[in-house]
């Protein structure tokens, strides 16, 4: 087929416009609502993740002012008992599930590949799909929750509750299906991250070069690779437990209920850094730009990455530590707790010596870093608090552990992810952020944030558990209760002005250069946004903060084709390059896989021959993903 | 039994540390609350302390010039130096509550044993005896001696719950095919409030009960009348009340010692009238709230298992008082 | 994919995918479980005025039942209502687990009085001769009908997705909602178990 | 930006091969996560078996003869395998089509074996826990080796096509055994933990 080709055109042969346009020709999409849904350039894919993800945590938080409402005055008749369990779990499950986790993903498919400096993510077409499967798991649970049908047992499913014997319905079916519609979707993403930065970083991006988020970015992938497995077991057999009368979970059959703890934690704990790590790649990334100083301590931080990521499979028990397990676990998981805020006082130092040693900026990113400190440091305290068995057997299952984790994921997580939106923005849209509106933004998100969920330890020390629907009137929590719903309403209105910028900005805010903040990493050395090829030349890095280096110059590379999607494949350890690898060009059929994945999922809830015969069309549209076109990507 | 009806208003009316775990008012309870006042005071220095390290950081002035590397040795020693204090600070807080965890470990003497069935949203007590004649049950509502360690057994018949008496112990998890242990010991009489840990379905909410601590005499006294079959009403209205609750659907759940009712799904009401709350504490025990809670239990407990049974006003007025009757 | 079915299909996906989430949401909401905690005494008092054919098998169930929608043998948490019930008030004493004992069985299909609701209820309700005592007194009429849609789905002739899954306890026989009685059904007639007491 | 040209990569080749390869990576990615998943379903076994008085629960251990055979079958077709995956690395057209066609058949021999180890076990899925682990666990293995034989189909279909001639095709070979290898060597611990745990 290469003969048939008139000519091979190599970007040597161009000049600079001429380059461009040919690069445009073989990357852009296609026109039209077919060219949408076929794309799979990662930038387009991990804006729509986005989006989406930032949709739910808008519904998330109005199902959480909606149980603020309710939990405003004692035995109020807001919302019935029904409804209310349906809405604490679907916050739950929704807000890890549907936002943090993909929002963090989403940040990675967009970032990843632009700062290690190549084309597009590994494997485009897989992120495709994994969008559409994620997106097609959100609309399963909203629609539940709209036909009165969404899950009611918790985010965390216990059984025997969310079992076949007091689970009636579809309900909890649709939670553990809806699981594994978003772990589908995560564990591709963290395959294509994993080779992505394995494969096809910059020459000379050797594995000391790699800016921290990518770092962060690929630990949180091997959690996600390591720990979602367990939570598609735990769903699949709580699905054959409801449906084809397994018995994993029934203890008159040599089952156990503990069992389906121990899977959940197993996942559940690993999660919470699956959603952590990635922001702490974001402050690491961030915070030098706005001191204009490289990060203090690299190496260490890179460390207490991966030792946070093996660290954490090693402490699923301090979930379970009411359970009545032995003492001698419950000592040994006491310690591994705790030792996991070694890592995180490591990163903490040397964040704190970066901001000493350089010359803070105060906008508004680093205004929500500082936030992130301030708030996180609190939430990780508690953490040890809660670390330590007879201080949880008090407060296990209150509200200081609601306290206690809303610290850990809002102040821990969004904060930083607010910061990376602020920072980025320009990057993916062009246009700068508003800085006033910023600024609104972040106070009224911290204070609001601190006076909702501060007063919470203080309700779960006075005896408040969680998970309930009223309370009554005899009991000394409603004065704290209606403190914390008034609150809330200032922590909404916070996100209110975030979202406000977010769209006023799209269109109204001002032009933003190639690298308005003067930041070292790759991702700011090429036009903003990033043209569909991201770069016009894969750039060659040869020092950590490429861009500080050498201001106003870009090492690059030549020779690559112009006339195929193609890209550079790298050694793992120095980055050496290997070949010159095509990228997959775009195509319909991840989405038709997606949408029989779909079907076949749902349908299994009804029946257990969905996955014989549901399988089959899923067959068919890989066939037709993987069989070759002809097409000049194919060439070797 | 004239004592805790005086007493009643006041735990009713939300004397604060009702149900707290900083009201510590048992042994187990004074041991996690002095661990919590340590851990809690240590992690507020070490917060303090960051904050003061972050502050500095930000609004010192004579800053070095970004390639200015003469700060990096300094810098290397304050971060090795925090990282040590923070493994020294985990190391001692980990200590600190593996010899909390010690001297909450099991007792050897026992006073009294109670076996807990928790049930989807009650709790239902059952106070052993090597006699199976002496024992007896009640719901929602132990009563135990100060200064007595009393081993509470925890089962669960359906879903999994968890017994929580912040004041006077932490909470364990009641799991069905399993048994779990827990000791209480109550330090002072009073009304220590408990309720349901663990999420266990709609009306996890109103899940709760009383434990009532008094010294040995009055205990003694109350076990006494609660192993005793309770005599015949005298009131007119009463044995009327009997009639009509043997005749309807009342019977089939419920059991009162000495009649015909042998229900075994609903709680066991032979002393109804003596305890200080219905409906596993939602509302005091008054003639008014049980023919309210009779006349309507899906209304004030949406969901909970039992039935709107339709019965005139005159049958109402009639079962509330054999209830009350029911000392 | 060639360029004329590409321009075809982009009327067409949109249209596709709106009928894969209106199917979606149709599934959804057929199975929908509005969960009703409290009768309402009228309704209950209307639940009470089921007419029998004098025979005793068959007959019309109260209007009442057909408004509110046939919920007790159609919603899921009405029928695992009806599964607690079974236990609670000894059904299985003679019953057994739906293989019948002192009493008929129902895994086998066979219905002395007939497979419709009514007459179940009615069994439950007012007592069948040799030896079915009348409920009526004990059971609320609400609960009456629960149990009478739990004990239908033992002997369907057909799964059900709404019935009730296994409990959490020893298992003797498949699932309801994997139609015991179908399989057991299909293993061949059954002849009249004269143990299981005489027919009407 | 100024771009300052540093490296030439224009004699690079267009695809790369081996430990090189991006699908390479991402072959091993995946079999790191059903990796997890096997160890996971193996760890449940041992936790399930820790908490039971007897085990196998109920039943004798199971019979031997299909899953031992099975496991022979399977380690030798490593052979066949692995002489597949160096004529693909030689980039022999023919051989590696007849290499193909040999595995295609090596991939449907052991289910024949497959479907008599289920009846082995001795017990049903929905019997009790022991039942409800050791069927997933074969599922789940069975599933593997069932994706495995599809992609050797369409493989070996490609490579008849005129679309075999190509590197890109010899490294979907490659990759292909190097799945199956990863389907053989998952099979071990789980015939050990299947069938001579039990034994023990």
């Amino acid at each position: 087929m290469v003969e048939q080709r008139l000519s091979v055109i190599a970007d040597t042969d161009l000049d600079r416009a001429g380059l461009e346009r040919e690069l445009e020709k073989t990357w852009g999409a296609q026109p039209g609502f077919w060219g949408m849904i076929a794309t799979v350039d990662h930038k387009v894919i991990a804006r729509r993740y986005i989006v989406t993800a930032f949709v739910f945590l808008i519904l998330g938080g109005l199902l959480a002012l909606a149980m603020r409402l309710q939990l405003a005055q004692p035995e109020a008749r807001f919302i019935n008992p029904d409804r209310y369990n349906q809405i604490f779990t679907m916050h739950g499950s929704n807000m890890m599930f549907l936002f943090a986790v993909p929002v963090m993903e989403a940040m990675a498919v967009y970032l990843v590949p632009l700062m290690v400096g190549t084309r597009n993510i590994a494997f485009p077409r897989l992120n495709a799909f994994s969008y559409w499967v994620f997106l097609a798991g959100g609309i399963l649970l909203w629609l539940a929750f709209l036909l009165d049908a969404a899950p009611d047992v918790g985010w965390f499913a216990y059984v025997p509750l969310a079992g076949p014997e007091y689970g009636a319905g579809k309900r909890a079916d649709i939670w553990a299906q809806m699981i594994t519609f978003t772990e589908l979707s995560a564990l591709a993403i963290a395959v294509e991250i994993v080779v992505t930065v394995f494969t096809q970083r910059a020459p000379g991006m050797s594995l000391d070069r790699i800016p921290l988020l990518v770092w962060a970015m690929l630990v949180m992938a091997f959690l996600v690779i390591m720990a979602m497995p367990a939570i598609m077991f735990a769903s699949s057999t709580l699905i054959m437990d409801r449906l084809v009368g397994t018995q994993f979970y029934n203890p008159a059959e040599g089952g156990d209920a503990l069992l389906w703890q121990h899977v959940f934690w197993f996942f559940g704990h690993p999660e919470v850094y699956i959603i952590f790590l990635p922001a702490v790649g974001m402050v690491s990334t961030i915070l030098p730009t706005f001191v204009q100083r490289p990060v203090f301590g690299y190496l260490p931080l890179v460390m207490a990455l991966i030792a946070t990521g093996i660290l954490s499979f090693g402490l699923w028990v301090h979930h379970m530590f009411v359970v009545g397990l032995p003492r001698l676990g419950e000592s040994f998981f006491t310690a591994s707790s705790m030792a996991i805020a070694v890592p995180a006082g490591i990163q903490i130092f040397c964040w704190l010596a970066t901001l000493w040693a350089g010359r803070p900026v105060f906008k508004v990113p680093m205004l929500f870093i500082i936030g992130f400190i301030i708030t996180f440091v609190i939430g990780g305290l508690t953490g040890v608090m809660v670390a330590s068995v007879p201080f949880d057997t008090q407060v296990h299952d209150t509200y200081f552990v609601v306290a206690h984790f809303h610290y850990v994921l809002i102040g821990g997580a969004v904060y930083p992810l607010l910061a990376a939106i602020y920072y980025w923005f320009p990057k993916m849209t062009g246009r700068m952020m508003s800085e006033i509106l910023g600024r609104w933004a972040f106070w009224l998100i911290f204070i609001g944030f601190h006076l909702t969920f501060f007063p919470m330890h203080i309700l779960g020390l006075q005896g408040m558990p969680r998970r309930i629907y009223t309370y009554q009137p005899e009991l000394p929590w409603g004065g704290l209760n209606l403190f914390v719903s008034l609150s809330s309403v200032m922590l909404a209105a916070g996100f209110l002005v975030f979202f406000i910028d977010a769209v006023r900005s799209c269109v109204h805010g001002p032009k933003a250069g190639e690298n308005p903040w003067n930041a070292p990493t790759l991702e700011w050395a090429t036009s903003s946004p990033p043209p569909s090829y991201n770069f016009r030349s894969i750039p060659v890095v040869e020092d950590r903060n490429p861009l500080w280096s050498r201001p106003g110059e870009l090492t690059v590379a030549a020779g690559l084709r112009t006339d195929r999607r193609e890209l550079l494949v790298t050694s793992v350890v120095e980055a050496l390059p290997h070949a010159r690898e095509s990228s997959a060009p775009q195509s319909v059929w991840p989405f038709w896989a997606a949408i029989a994945t779909s079907i076949m999922l749902i349908w299994s809830m009804f029946s257990a021959w969905a996955v014989v015969w549901g399988s089959m069309p899923i067959a068919i549209a890989l066939i037709g993903w993987f069989w070759p076109k002809g097409a000049p990507e194919e060439e070797s | 039994m004239k004592r805790t009806l005086l007493l009643l208003p006041v735990i009713l009316s939300g004397c604060a540390g009702v149900q707290s775990a900083l009201d510590a008012q048992g042994q187990s309870a004074i041991l996690l609350r002095n661990l919590i006042f340590v851990i809690v005071i240590v992690c507020s220095i070490v917060w303090l302390a960051v904050m003061a390290m972050l502050f500095w950081a930000l609004l010192r002035r004579d800053r070095p010039k970004p390639e200015d590397s003469r700060t990096d040795k300094p810098m290397q020693t304050a971060v090795i130096a925090a990282v040590a204090a923070t493994v020294v600070i985990i190391t001692g807080l980990t200590v600190a509550s593996f010899y909390t965890t010690r001297g909450l470990g099991p007792v050897p003497d026992v006073d009294v044993t109670i076996r807990v069935r928790a049930q989807q949203w009650w709790w239902q007590f059952t106070y052993e005896d090597r006699e199976p004649v002496h024992a007896f049950q009640t719901a929602n509502e132990i009563h135990i001696p100060v200064g007595k360690n009393v081993r509470v057994l925890l089962e669960s018949i359906d879903v999994i719950h968890s017994f929580w008496v912040p004041s006077l112990a932490g909470k364990q998890d009641l799991i069905p095919g399993r048994e779990n242990v827990l000791t209480l010991r109550a330090e002072k009489p009073g009304f220590y409030r408990g309720q349901c840990a663990e999420f266990c379905g709609l009306q996890h909410s109103h899940m709760a009960f009383v434990v009532i601590a008094e010294d040995e005499q009055n205990y003694r006294q109350w076990e006494a009348t609660q192993r005793a079959t309770p005599s015949e009403p005298r009131e007119a209205e009463a044995l009327a009340g009997k009639a009509v609750f043997m005749a309807r659907q009342c019977s089939a759940c419920h059991t009162i010692r000495g009649t015909q009712a042998t229900g075994i799904s609903g709680p066991d009401l032979t002393h109804v009238g003596s305890r200080m709350t219905i409906g596993a504490g939602l509302m005091e025990n008054s003639r008014g709230s049980l023919a309210a809670w009779i006349a309507d239990p899906q209304t004030l407990k949406p969901g909970n298992s039992m039935p709107l049974v339709p019965l005139s006003a005159q049958e109402l007025r009639q079962i509330s008082a054999y209830m009350e009757s029911l000392k | 994919m060639s360029a004329s079915v590409s321009r075809n299909s982009s009327i067409m996906l949109p249209a596709i995918l709106l009928i894969l989430f209106a199917l979606t949401a149709a599934l959804i909401a057929y199975l929908r479980e509005p969960r009703q905690y409290r009768t309402d005494p009228p309704v209950s008092e209307a639940l009470e005025g089921m007419r029998l054919m004098p025979n005793g098998i068959a007959g019309t169930p109260p209007d009442v039942y057909f408004a509110l929608g046939k919920p007790y043998e159609k919603t899921a948490y009405d029928l695992s209502q009806g599964k607690r019930l079974y236990t609670w008030f000894g059904c299985a004493e003679c019953h057994g687990e739906g293989e019948g004992g002192k009493g008929p069985s129902f895994l086998d299909g066979w219905w002395l009085y007939g497979p419709s609701m009514v007459s179940i209820a009615a069994s439950i309700r007012d007592g069948r001769p040799h030896g079915m005592p009348a409920f009526g007194s004990r059971i609320t009429i609400d609960e009456i009908w629960q149990l009478s849609g739990y004990v239908k789905t033992i002997g369907a002739y057909s799964a059900s997705v709404n019935a009730p899954a296994r409990n959490d306890d020893r298992q003797t026989r498949p699932a309801e909602n994997r139609a015991p009685a179908a399989s057991l059904f299909d293993e061949g007639p059954v002849p009249v178990h004269p143990d299981q007491g005489p027919s009407p | 930006m100024k771009e300052r040209v540093a490296l030439d990569v224009s004699h690079l080749p267009l695809h790369a091969t081996g430990t090189a390869s991006p699908t390479w990576w991402g072959t091993c990615a995946f079999m790191l996560i059903e990796a997890s998943g096997f160890s996971l379903a193996i760890a449940v076994y041992f936790y399930l078996m820790s908490l039971a008085p007897i085990w196998p629960i109920d039943v004798p251990p199971p019979d031997l003869r299909a899953g031992t055979v099975l496991t022979a079958l399977l380690v030798a077709s490593v052979v066949p395998n692995m002489l597949v995956s160096r004529w693909a690395r030689q980039r022999n057209m023919w051989r590696v089509r007849v290499g193909l066609v040999v595995m295609s058949v090596t991939g449907i021999v052991p289910l024949v074996f497959r479907a008599y180890e289920f009846p082995a076990l001795h017990v049903l899925w929905d019997d009790n826990a022991y039942g409800s682990i050791t069927w997933t666990i074969l599922g789940l293995h069975t599933t593997h080796i069932l994706t495995d034989l599809v992609d050797t189909l369409v493989l070996t279909c490609l490579m008849f096509s005129r679309h075999g001639d190509n590197a890109r095709r010899y490294g979907d070979v490659e990759d292909n055994c190097l799945y199956w290898n990863f389907v053989v060597i998952t099979w071990l611990p789980i015939y050990a933990c299947l069938y001579w745990v039990p034994r023990l």
